[in-house]
């Protein structure tokens, strides 16, 4: 039973620490796709400019 | 003691973003320079950098060849947007404590002077916060000019000013100029610009004659 | 000599203005003898307290006083671009947070001496031992307090989030200062409690290092 | 992404499961703690990372005082907010081990007073950054802020174990003598974790850094346009997607 229970929570611990890493991993690759469309939609922006000029 | 206001290779970044790229400037003694450019255009910001208020990222601001340091300040007078003043103080004491600040002798009696200068011997005792926009711009006036300085940096000095005042304000500046005082004025009425000796303009960072 | 007289001419600006309805004092004063107030009736009306505890809440209070005071404090030299005036002066920029800080120092001991006057009434705590002792710790600790506040209150001005940041960067930043300031007391409350020599070495390196910093780091703050 | 960030991840992977192997099975348990003390290598190495990523942060803000370039306020900022991540699962991870050894969620040893204080203290950081105007004045200011959180830390450390040494000693610190396959199980922890921290750091900070080229394209923009409207003088304003728009905080 003491085994048992000193298991949960080290798998809470484990959970936690891993579950962190990704969550901050998550939100870089989601801001990282914005940053990324958003550079796209200007670059074509600039060439339009450039071939307009 | 005459001297030029220099700003030498000027950059300024704000947000990355250069506002001000490679700007040469020189204010010469009585001369009345004009610089008029669009909203957000970096007018804000050359001025302040020439008032010493804000810090060039790259370049010098130079008041006769040397760095404008603290002892410099005491040549420029500033009248920006904002009149630079303190609400609960009245005008009389505003002007007090810039005069003290200034470290000019006799600052009561020097107050009191320019408190009539400016015409508003009546209301000196009152505190500033219940001043109208047109008194305050008259007290600001009188706090940039109480410690006679050689150059006198102006920001949208007329602007909410009624007629006669603003007579007054332009007859002060002119007799600033006629004195030998450098005159910089930041407007974005043509008409204004017109009158001074110098046009300048500012197009993508860079400050040109127009 | 002259940058004293430049020195007081600022010091003198910001207590004038206090007297002219600035309402430091007093909303310092009233905001602090309502937590002494909250506070006695969370305590049930404790007819006696032990004296870690009476050190404990009084600095409680001040540190809650100060950090909301100093945010008013600052909101004055923005109003009319007041602070760009003596920016413009020809004075070692420096100068300007010394003054501002004496300032505050005083208008936080004017209002701390009533506060604890009130404590020690409202919460029946037996009147200073070593009454010197606790003068001094009074002093010092407010001193240092009010120049970390006015510190944190400088870097926080450009914040959008001024009022709330001002504590919550102060209370972290100087729990140090906060447990030598209650431990001193406590032993100036009860001499039998040795306080140690260390907690007056952390008040110290507190003024220190409030009073050395600005020099270097005050003019790079405000002038971007 | 370039076949570098894979192989990275790819290794940082491999790290991460190797630690996991030894932390659980590859290292004995302990004596008194059981099995409990294979919570050490994960507890023990966040808050080594945390430490570390607060005293780099605070590292590049003083260089970028000095030097004043932008990437330096880059790589501070990114890694003080890598920083809170650990920091916070250091508590959270402290606490669970605490739970079942003393039977309380929360005790006043100075080390874990100490790491909350922390948290507060970079808690603020990142408040204080996200809500000031301007890249420069912010990165300045949040620089400063910074740098002195960092020189806190010993003193608020020291006073919070001298404050404690008055208290009843709650914890006593006789206890674990390591065995070598324990040590080597928390070094690797620590070696696991710190790629994992060198990893999110270059991502995080290769991603600041895009921001500034997303600025930079809209300066170029901003002057194609103009010489186009200097050649033709009227209208500026014929690419409305094209207005300048200022950058507001990091996020």
């Amino acid at each position: 039973m003491r085994v048992l229970q000193q298991m949960g929570f080290l798998w809470a611990v484990t959970a936690v620490v891993w579950l962190a890493t990704l969550a901050f991993i998550v939100r870089l690759v989601q801001s990282q796709h914005r940053l990324h469309r958003e550079l796209e939609q200007l670059e074509r922006a600039l060439q339009d400019v450039r071939r307009s000029e | 003691m005459k001297g030029v206001l220099a700003l030498t290779g000027v950059y300024k970044e704000y947000n990355l973003r250069p506002v001000l790229e490679d700007v040469h400037l020189r204010l010469e003694p009585g001369q009345r320079v004009a610089l008029s450019a669009p909203n957000g255009s970096g007018k804000s910001t050359l001025i302040q950098i020439l008032a010493g208020l804000s810090r060039p990222t790259r370049g010098a601001v130079t008041w006769s060849g040397r760095p404008l340091d603290a002892a410099a300040r005491r040549c420029l007078g500033v009248l920006l947007q904002q009149p630079m003043l303190y609400g609960d103080l009245t005008g009389r004491e505003n002007l007090v404590f810039f005069a003290r600040l200034y470290r000019l002798a006799e600052a009561r009696q020097l107050a009191d002077r320019w408190l009539a200068e400016v015409g508003l011997d009546d209301s000196a005792q009152v505190r500033v916060r219940e001043y109208s926009k047109g008194m305050k711009q008259r007290l600001a006036l009188a706090r940039c000019l109480l410690h006679g300085p050689r150059v006198l940096l102006l920001d949208e000095p007329f602007d909410g000013l009624d007629t006669a005042s603003r007579a007054y304000f332009e007859g002060r500046f002119d007799a600033f100029a006629k004195a030998g005082g450098t005159l910089f004025l930041v407007t974005h009425h043509p008409e204004e610009a017109r009158q001074m000796d110098r046009q300048l303009t500012i197009r993508f960072g860079r400050v040109r004659e127009s | 000599m002259n940058s004293v007289q430049v020195f007081w001419t600022l010091v003198w600006k910001d207590l004038r203005a206090e007297m002219r309805g600035g309402r430091f004092v007093v909303s310092c004063l009233s905001f602090g003898v309502l937590m002494v107030l909250i506070v006695g009736m969370a305590l049930n009306a404790a007819p006696h307290l032990p004296a870690s505890w009476a050190s404990g809440l009084l600095w409680m209070v001040l540190f809650f006083t100060t950090a909301l005071a100093m945010t008013r404090h600052d909101a004055k030299e923005q109003e009319f671009g007041g602070w760009m005036g003596p920016w413009l002066a020809p004075i070692d920029r420096s100068l300007v947070f010394y003054a501002r800080w004496c300032a505050a120092w005083f208008m936080v001991l004017v209002a701390s001496v009533g506060l604890i006057a009130l404590f020690f009434i409202i919460l029946n705590v037996p009147f200073p031992v070593a009454f010197g002792t606790f003068v001094a710790v009074v002093a010092a600790g407010t001193l240092a307090l009010s120049g970390a506040g006015t510190l944190l209150a400088t870097l926080a001005g450009q914040s959008s989030l001024r009022e709330v940041l001002v504590p919550i960067l102060l209370f972290p930043i100087s729990i140090p200062l906060f447990l030598a300031l209650i431990r001193l007391t406590w032993h100036a409350l009860d001499p039998a409690v040795i306080a140690g020599a260390a907690w007056v070495e952390i008040v110290g390196a507190y003024l220190v290092v409030v009073g050395v910093l600005p020099w270097l780091l005050y003019e790079l703050i405000l002038e971007v | 992404m370039t076949k570098r960030w894979i192989a990275g991840i790819g290794v940082v992977g491999i790290l991460g499961w190797l630690c996991q192997y030894f932390a659980f099975i590859g290292s004995p348990p302990e004596k008194s703690m059981g099995n409990l003390i294979r919570i050490l290598y994960f507890h023990a190495s966040s808050a080594w990372i945390a430490f570390l990523s607060f005293g780099v942060a605070a590292f590049f803000a003083l260089c970028y005082l000095i030097r004043r370039r932008p990437i330096l306020d880059q790589i501070s900022s990114s890694s003080a907010e890598i920083g809170v991540m650990y920091t916070t699962v250091t508590l959270i991870t402290g606490s669970l081990w605490a739970k079942p050894i003393w039977n309380a969620w929360w005790t006043w040893d100075p080390r874990l007073t100490t790491t909350l204080i922390l948290w507060f203290l970079y808690v603020g950081y990142l408040l204080l950054r996200g809500s000031i105007e301007g890249l420069e004045r912010r990165a300045v200011v949040s620089g400063v802020y910074a740098i002195i959180a960092v020189a806190d830390v010993p003193v608020i450390h020291f006073a919070v174990e001298w404050w404690n040494s008055i208290h009843p000693q709650v914890i006593d610190e006789t206890g674990i003598n390591m065995p070598g396959s324990m040590l080597f199980a928390l070094m690797f922890a620590f070696v696991a974790f710190f790629a994992i921290y060198v990893l999110l750091l270059a991502v995080r900070t290769r991603q600041e850094a895009q921001r500034q080229r997303l600025y930079r394209l809209r300066r170029e923009i901003q002057e194609v346009r103009g010489r186009a409207a200097d050649k033709l003088q009227p209208d500026i304003s014929a690419h409305p997607q094209l207005q300048m728009s200022v950058p507001k905080g990091s996020k």
